[in-house]
């Protein structure tokens, strides 16, 4: 294998030196990839994983980095002895690479015609023939109308479309190898599905090898032929997909499959109706760009961003609602939360309308609906201390808590949630994704709220945490009676957790009912599709 | 607006998690000087900083008789000749007055001066710059318009104005001077809350129920902070270079009281027979602007718990 | 565009009204010009007779409404102290110091940019710690007094550059030197820290991966992001020196706007301060309009919002 | 990118250019630098010495001619002039003489500049502060005579006279011009607003033809500056550089500028209505260290407003002796007497009113308060100085050190004494009627009496009632180019006369 492998990392160790002490971002990992041949790096954040890829491009800055040990062999070759010229002139052209977030890593103010043609101008190639090259790429990754598109700027694409452009910039000089940084995590399911398939395409034209660098097992088990699994910087298991996916050895690797989501019963120990209604959203419709109440004057351009939604949740209950980006889920929350407020309909909470209702009021409410949202990086104040994150709902609602004990009752709130005491001095970036969300939570909890609306509150996470959280949830659910309103764009996700499920497709809601009845009687197209593009990988074995 | 926030998917190429520095034995004072020891030259700029605060606050207790007596006999005295005594290794003014002396007493004043108008714009400027960023209606563009219409009013002109029709005193000099700085702080506040107002953070806290005030100072004020800290480290400077160039002009602070700025005003009749007259005031000038920048340069990591690691790093590799 | 010109031009006009506004009133409270134009020892009829001709007799909102019914005509009056319409008097100094701010703010830009993203580039080496102290030293100088040294050092003692004055471009040399030092200090600290986000920003990791140059990361990939700060506390700094680069003006004899306010002021010449402020103002406009067209121009984001 | 390109090429280009100075005067040119510019340039504004120092006697000039030095009054444009009774002159005119537009001067011209000058809808300084109140009418008596008659007897109407400049009759009356026409040796070329003023030679000129044949003026106010020109060779001659920059003794000359320092005491307002505390202020100042350090070692000490070259100075006046010691007995005896020496007493100074006047102020108030006064320092601009200097005086003000600045270039101790000390003197703080008589008498005198009289004027201010504190009698230096044969004169604190100056 050795002879063929185009690209083969040995004994590579990559320390980051610190007051603390040195942290081994890798150690001693060896991969090889071949021609034709994807080799899958599984791990979460903080394994490693991307950090030993991105060294084959001389991406990691050193220093703080330093590259302790080992060799990156290109067909033979040892790039870490290569001159910064002798790599870039590799870089691009003979290995590439793709990112996770392209709108991140799209240049914003150059147009994406500009960026493809870039890699092929920095390799030689003359401005006549990038141009023409570049449309046939556009056109290669399913860009329609490549010749106008070329002069637009990457926030002119949606999220699936950036990452066929960076796919096109990347196999412009036809790589012998690509190197693919999470590249659907930040995409919807539905298009995961299609760029993945695309890189499968152009792989099977081409023949050149892939390193996918993911935490997603299902991405693993659609494209991958070997895996190698990575945990705190160093490699726990490697085989190949099939042998990893259905007889995991490492334990590592197998609290992985295992949290996989989907791969549980529903969540049917709760039976839905019992409660008495907490909320109800009375065919709600959120136009842009007319005035609230003169909804008639809607014209054919309006942005109907919600349309006519109505549901009901009560107590105990925890609804679903699942759709991709563009379906209207997010502002809808964005209503719940009193951020945005319908054009028409009505939302009330226990019975009183809140659009109607006096400031006070509207703040008495908020003590009983609070909200966890996606990014728990963003979302918590980065200079605030998690004392002070956690107590912030009582500095708000002044009245529930005097300040004294503020302290106790947050370190309360902090073990609830599974975190320690002596976290609470800490900021924000101290602490793990998963454990910045349980922070949220605890935040969530700290008026003793009746409903708790999720914003993607996992989607950002790694699958294990993912699981964690929301069995966390589950626990508080049980525990306090919360009902929630958990919204998400993987149905998956929601189907182990959710009672009832609501389906959102441009607006409007397409399906709702019971979780159970949803998933094994799915009646609208759009339903299937995405049952299709985000369960297909569940082990039938579960 | 053109938010260009980092994408959240690079976590792992940033630095590991690290425990808190905070440990219990530690005081928060003790802390923050150990932060300011791994910064060299952000320690030696706090140490300049409490030099010259020391002087402002003692120096015209100690030294005013001094600084004050006229002696024509000694007037352009050359520097570094310790025949006159100390206070006269920086040489003496045109009336023969001991710069030494005349520096530490007029840091007072300039200090008071360039401190307070600075603080003044930062504020105002800062709390205006907030709401306009934040309400994006009518109010922010009539605070946007009222910036633009004072920053076409040329503000030495405006100085001079103002001046003429109150008196020259440091009151009305600090006035003029925040006057005419305010704009800045506007607007830089501004751009940077259009930004921060659209983060996460925020919106949770609205959607927790927190009322406009506590949103703009409580979230969104502390990140906006590293930047007015940075703008008015260097606002400083320029207020004791404007400073001076009224005093060039003849309104600024007037004599007895002296400032920085005055002593360089005054000296430059002498730059080609006595360059010491504004050359040592210049200097205190620089090295406070110097300090201060490197000082604020230092704090801005400092206050913010995700840049703190940086001091934590073993700088290279030794 | 066109719409966005003309509805920012609007606005600009109601600042406008409001300023020359505050002008006129404030210029009057500085006291009365008789005293100033006519003998010490001139008897009170004399001074009478004066201020009778020069209107200044009648109650301000009388003065006030002449004023801006003049406006209306873009008659500003005439200058005191030159006998003549005070606008021709401005318009005359004016382009003296458009031609200052129009050679010295290239200049800045250029040796800012490049100083502050090389600086940027690698924070905390060699080239940045001694970008970051001379730069500091720049924006810590006094104007007149590098002025003055300029003029002893380069024209008196090496004989290279004439003293003061206008005429050949050599003249231009110290008085654009000078007015460079100080904005170009500023500048190279906010491209600098401006350069350091855009650097590690995701696109220049996509960048390195193409095999970008590092030359063209800095000066094609970062830039254009890390600009719109800086064309912002450029635009601050270009309006200054628009708005009179007094001390430059004063020591090399340069027959800008900025010595023609203050002359005014002191002469009590209170048309010419009105028309020196509205020609300025509009100058300052004008310049905020193209900033916010360049930033359109640079960042295709607000282009098409 | 373009942009870009544009501004290399520009700079290049303008680094290529060859360094092409602006020494190349021809010649027999000159470039003088004055302190400040000119604002006008109409004839009748000539006594402003902004304008007066460019076109007077260059340009336009006058029918009489101040002679400093002999304290006497020469023809110029007039041939002779004979008092024909107290309110009547006649003067004799020069024939064959030309405007610089071919006008001829005759009588009609003089009788039209005269017109011009007194016309009240121009506030003309020539009429404002040297023919205000005296009705002045010029008629013809001949094409070369012309009879003045004024209101009252004016016993220095060619001392008047030798301030009103003859400009061409194509002058608008009325309006101000800026393109002055005189019968000048020189005539007006160009005035570019902000940079320069041209003259150049009149091949015409009735009289001696001078060397130079043209003069270009231009201004800077540093005067490092200007004096930096000069030493360059970029000029040929600085007007006025301060005293420190006037290291060069082989070109920096010294010249009395005819002005004369003073602080005026509010006489009125307690602690200064007492005689004792006024003495003490002049003893308490040691005037000689300034002479040689502030002040350049050729001022004077001044024990009046006018200089030697004035009708009417007193040479036998005394100087103070500097008596700090005699100063606080004096306080000590006042205070005893129940007198407040301990009031606050505003010192107010002028900004840039002579080379280092704001460091002589700051060294004065801290001599003061070595004696134990309480000084108040305070630098006021132009037109609050006015303010405070000219009455009426507000009722409730601070007792005040008022530093003030006379020029006196007229010759005539007139313009001084009743302005200054008279009762109803817009600048006087005195209301003493035995004085008011003698200045008024003093006034209308002529010859040696007038200057006894005026003489005795100034005694009795200074000697008796202690009403001031003269300081010095002011000097200017000027830097004179190495290719300049020149030296500064009193006549040159209004004027500088083109023809005087020669080529080595």
């Amino acid at each position: 294998m050795s002879e063929q492998s185009l690209l083969q990392i040995r004994n590579l160790s990559i320390d980051f030196p610190s007051r603390a002490g040195t942290v081994h971002a890798v150690a001693d990992v060896s991969w090889s990839v071949g021609r034709g041949e994807t080799l899958a790096i599984l791990g979460e954040s903080g394994s490693g994983k991307s950090v030993s890829a991105s060294a084959v491009l001389d991406l990691v800055d050193t220093p703080p980095a330093v590259i302790a040990n080992g060799e990156i062999l290109y067909r033979g070759r040892d790039l870490l002895k290569a001159t910064r010229g002798e790599r870039r002139a590799i870089n691009g052209r003979k290995i590439s690479m793709i990112f996770q977030d392209p709108l991140a890593a799209l240049n914003p103010v150059y147009p994406v015609g500009w960026q493809i043609a870039e890699t092929l101008r920095v390799h030689g190639v003359d401005k006549a023939t990038a141009h023409a090259r570049v449309i046939d790429l556009l056109k290669k990754v399913g860009i329609d109308d490549p010749e106008r598109r070329a002069k637009q700027y990457p926030h002119q694409f949606s999220g699936g479309q950036r990452q066929r452009i960076m796919i096109a910039s990347a196999i412009a000089l036809e790589p012998e190898l690509l190197i693919a940084d999470e590249p659907t995590s930040a995409l919807d399911v539905t298009v995961q599905a299609q760029v993945l398939a695309l890189l499968k395409e152009l792989q099977a034209e081409s023949g050149m090898g892939i390193v996918l660098i993911t935490h997603d097992l299902a991405v693993v088990e659609k494209v991958a032929d070997r895996v190698i699994v990575m945990q705190a910087g160093r490699v726990v298991e490697a085989g190949t997909a099939t042998e990893i996916m259905n007889s995991p050895q490492h334990p590592y690797t197998r609290r992985l499959l295992d949290a996989m989501p989907g791969r549980h019963g529903f969540a049917t120990e709760l039976s839905a109706s019992d409660g008495n209604v907490l909320l109800e959203v009375d065919k709600v419709s959120r136009i842009y760009g007319i005035e609230p109440g003169k909804i008639a004057e809607a014209g054919p351009k309006a942005i109907r961003a919600v349309d006519e939604a109505s549901f009901t949740l009560r107590g105990g209950e925890t609804l679903g609602i699942v759709g991709e980006s563009g379906s209207g889920k997010s502002t809808l929350a964005r209503m719940l939360l009193g951020l945005d407020h319908p054009t028409a309909g009505t939302i009330r909470f226990d019975g009183k309308d809140l659009n109607g209702m006096s400031a006070a009021d509207t703040f008495k409410v908020r003590r009983r609906m609070q909200f966890v949202f996606q990014d728990p990086t963003a979302s918590l104040n980065p200079r605030m201390t998690i004392e002070q994150i956690v107590s912030e709902p009582w500095a708000i609602h002044s009245d529930v808590l005097p300040k004294r004990e503020w302290r106790a009752k947050a370190v309360d709130l902090l073990e609830r949630v599974g975190l320690k005491a002596d976290h609470i001095d800490r900021h924000p970036h101290q602490f793990s994704g998963g454990q910045r969300q349980r922070i949220a939570i605890a935040r969530a909890l700290a008026l003793q709220p009746e409903v708790i609306v999720c914003d993607e509150a996992v989607s950002a996470l790694d699958v294990s945490i993912q699981a964690q959280v929301i069995d966390l949830l589950k626990q508080l659910r049980s525990d306090l009676g919360l009902s929630y309103i958990f919204i998400a764009h993987d149905l998956a996700l929601v189907r182990d957790f959710a009672t009832d499920v609501i389906v959102m497709y441009r607006g409007q809601i397409v399906e709702q009912g019971h979780t159970q009845e949803v998933y094994s009687n799915p009646k609208h197209d759009y339903t299937k599709r995405l049952l299709i593009a985000s369960m297909a990988h569940i082990p039938k074995a579960a | 607006m053109h938010s260009s926030t980092p994408a959240s998917g690079i976590t792992e190429m940033a630095p590991p998690l690290i425990v808190p520095v905070k440990s219990s034995g530690r005081g928060a004072a003790r802390n923050a000087l150990w932060l300011l020891w791994q910064d060299k030259s952000a320690f030696v700029s706090a140490i300049l900083l409490a030099l010259v605060l020391g002087a402002a606050i003692i120096g015209p207790w100690l030294l005013a008789d001094q600084a004050r007596a006229v002696n024509l006999m000694a007037r352009n005295a050359a520097p570094f000749s310790l025949s006159k005594g100390w206070l006269f290794f920086l040489g003496a003014d045109a009336l023969g007055r001991s710069l030494l002396a005349r520096i530490i007493v007029a840091s007072q004043n300039t200090i008071v001066i360039a401190g307070s108008a600075v603080l003044l714009s930062m504020h105002v400027g800062g709390v205006l710059g907030l709401i306009a960023g934040y309400k994006e209606g009518w109010i922010g563009a009539i605070l946007l318009r009222m910036a633009d219409a004072i920053m076409s009013f040329p503000s030495m002109l405006l100085a001079v104005i103002v001046l003429f029709v109150f008196s020259p005193g440091i009151e009305n000099v600090i006035f003029v001077l925040a006057v005419s700085r305010i704009p800045i702080f506007l607007r830089t506040v501004r751009a940077e809350v259009l930004e921060i107002k659209e983060r996460m953070f925020v919106t949770a806290a609205r959607a927790m129920g927190a009322k406009t005030e506590r949103v703009l100072f409580r979230h969104i004020a502390p990140m906006v902070m590293p930047t007015v800290i940075n703008l008015a480290a260097l606002e400083v400077a320029f207020v004791m270079l404007v400073e001076s160039g009224l005093s060039f002009l003849g309104i600024g602070i007037q004599p007895p009281e002296v400032t920085w700025g005055l002593m360089v005003a005054d000296g430059r009749n002498y730059l080609g027979s006595a360059w010491w007259l504004s050359f040592w005031p210049g200097v205190a000038i620089m090295m406070v602007t110097i300090a201060l920048n490197l000082l604020s340069n230092w704090l801005r990591l400092v206050t913010d718990p995700v840049e703190r690691w940086r001091f934590q790093t073993v700088a290279g590799a030794k | 565009m066109g719409s966005f010109i003309c509805k920012r031009s609007f606005q600009s006009l109601i600042s406008l009204i409001v300023l020359v506004m505050l002008v006129f009133f404030l210029a009057r409270l500085t006291g009365s010009p008789a005293d100033l134009y006519l003998p010490q020892d001139a008897s009170a009829a004399v001074r009478h007779d004066f201020n009778e001709q020069m209107g200044f007799n009648d109650p301000l909102y009388v003065q006030f409404v002449g004023f801006m019914v003049g406006l209306l005509h873009l008659d500003m009056g005439q200058s005191l102290q030159f006998s003549r319409p005070a606008l021709d008097v401005v318009l005359q100094a004016f382009p003296t110091t458009l031609m200052l701010a129009a050679v010295t703010m290239p200049l800045v830009l250029l040796i800012s940019i490049v100083t502050g993203s090389l600086a940027a580039y690698k924070p905390g080496g060699i080239f940045d710690r001694l970008a970051s102290f001379i730069s500091l030293l720049g924006a810590a100088t006094p104007n007149f007094w590098v002025a003055i040294v300029g003029v002893l050092v380069f024209a008196v003692t090496l004989r290279l550059l004439p003293t003061s004055g206008t005429g050949t471009p050599l003249h231009w040399v110290l008085p654009v030197a000078v007015l460079t030092l100080r904005p170009t200090g500023v500048l190279v600290q906010v491209v600098r820290t401006s350069m350091m986000t855009a650097l590690s920003a995701a696109y220049i990791k996509t960048a390195r991966a193409k095999g970008v140059s590092s030359r063209a990361i800095v000066f094609v990939h970062a830039l254009r992001n890390g600009l719109l700060p800086v064309i912002t506390v450029a635009s601050d700094q270009a309006a200054g020196i628009v708005n009179g680069a007094v001390i430059v003006e004063t020591v090399f004899g340069f027959p800008g706007i900025g010595k023609l306010m203050i002359d005014s002021v002191l002469l009590r010449d209170f048309t010419v301060i009105q028309a020196a402020v509205l020609v300025t103002a509009l100058a300052v406009f004008v310049i905020n309009i193209l900033v916010d067209i360049t930033y359109a121009l640079v960042d295709p984001r607000i282009r098409y919002n | 990118m373009k942009f870009w390109k544009s501004i290399t090429v520009a700079l290049a280009t303008s680094i290529a250019l060859p360094a092409g100075m602006a020494m190349a005067q021809g010649k027999t040119s000159v470039t003088i630098v004055l302190p400040a510019g000119p604002d006008r340039l109409d004839p009748c504004e000539t006594p402003r010495s902004v304008i007066g120092r460019i076109i007077k006697q260059n340009v336009v000039e006058t029918l009489a001619e101040l002679d400093y030095e002999k304290r006497t009054v020469l023809p110029r444009l007039a041939e002779s002039w004979e008092q024909t009774s107290p309110t009547e002159w006649i003067f004799k005119l020069k024939k064959g003489v030309k405007f610089h537009d071919g006008a001829p001067f005759d009588a009609k011209s003089v009788i039209y500049s005269v017109e011009r000058t007194v016309d009240p809808k121009l506030t003309c300084i020539t009429r404002t502060k040297y023919f205000d109140g005296t009705n002045v009418t010029a008629t013809e008596v001949d094409a070369n005579t012309v009879k003045f008659t004024t209101k009252t007897p004016v016993p220095i109407l060619p001392t008047l006279l030798a301030q009103m400049a003859i400009s061409s009759p194509n002058t608008p009356k009325g309006e101000y011009t800026n393109k002055p026409i005189g019968t000048g040796p020189y005539k007006f070329d160009r005035w570019t607003q902000g940079e320069n003023v041209v003259l150049v030679r009149d091949d015409t000129y009735w009289g001696a033809k001078p060397m130079i044949d043209k003069a270009t003026y231009v201004w800077r106010s540093e005067s490092s500056v200007a004096a930096a020109m000069v030493e360059t060779g970029e000029a040929d001659l600085a007007f006025t550089i301060a005293p420190q920059d006037a290291t060069n003794k082989k070109t920096d000359k010294v010249y009395p500028n005819s002005d004369s320092a003073m602080f005026r005491l509010s006489v009125d307002v307690p602690p200064l209505n007492d005689v004792r505390v006024r003495k003490a202020i002049n003893l308490a100042i040691d005037r000689k260290a300034f002479l040689g350090s502030i002040i350049s070692d050729k001022a004077e000490i001044a024990m009046q407003q006018v200089g030697p070259s004035v009708l009417g100075f007193n040479p036998n006046l005394k100087p103070w002796k500097f008596d700090p010691e005699q100063a606080k007995a004096l306080l000590k005896q006042a205070k005893a007497d129940g007198v407040d020496v301990d009031r606050e007493i505003r010192m107010i100074g002028r900004p840039g009113m002579f080379a280092n006047s704001n460091e002589f102020v700051e060294a004065t108030a801290e001599m003061l308060r070595q004696v134990g006064l309480k000084i108040k320092l305070d630098n006021l601009e132009m037109s609050q100085w006015l303010q405070m200097a000219n009455k009426p005086f507000a009722a409730d003000r601070q007792p005040n050190i008022f530093l003030t600045m006379h020029d006196n270039n007229s010759g005539d101790a007139a313009f001084t004494a009743f302005f200054k000390y008279h009762t109803d003197g817009r600048q006087s703080e005195l209301h003493d009627p035995e004085l008011d008589a003698l200045i008024v008498q003093a006034g209308t005198e002529q010859g040696d009496k007038r200057a006894a009289t005026y003489q005795e004027v100034f005694r009795r201010i200074y000697e008796d009632k202690v009403a001031d504190v003269p300081l010095f009698h002011m000097v200017n230096y000027m830097r004179v180019g190495k290719r300049l044969d020149f030296s500064p004169t009193i006549a040159n604190a209004v004027e500088l006369q083109l023809a005087k100056l020669a080529l080595k």
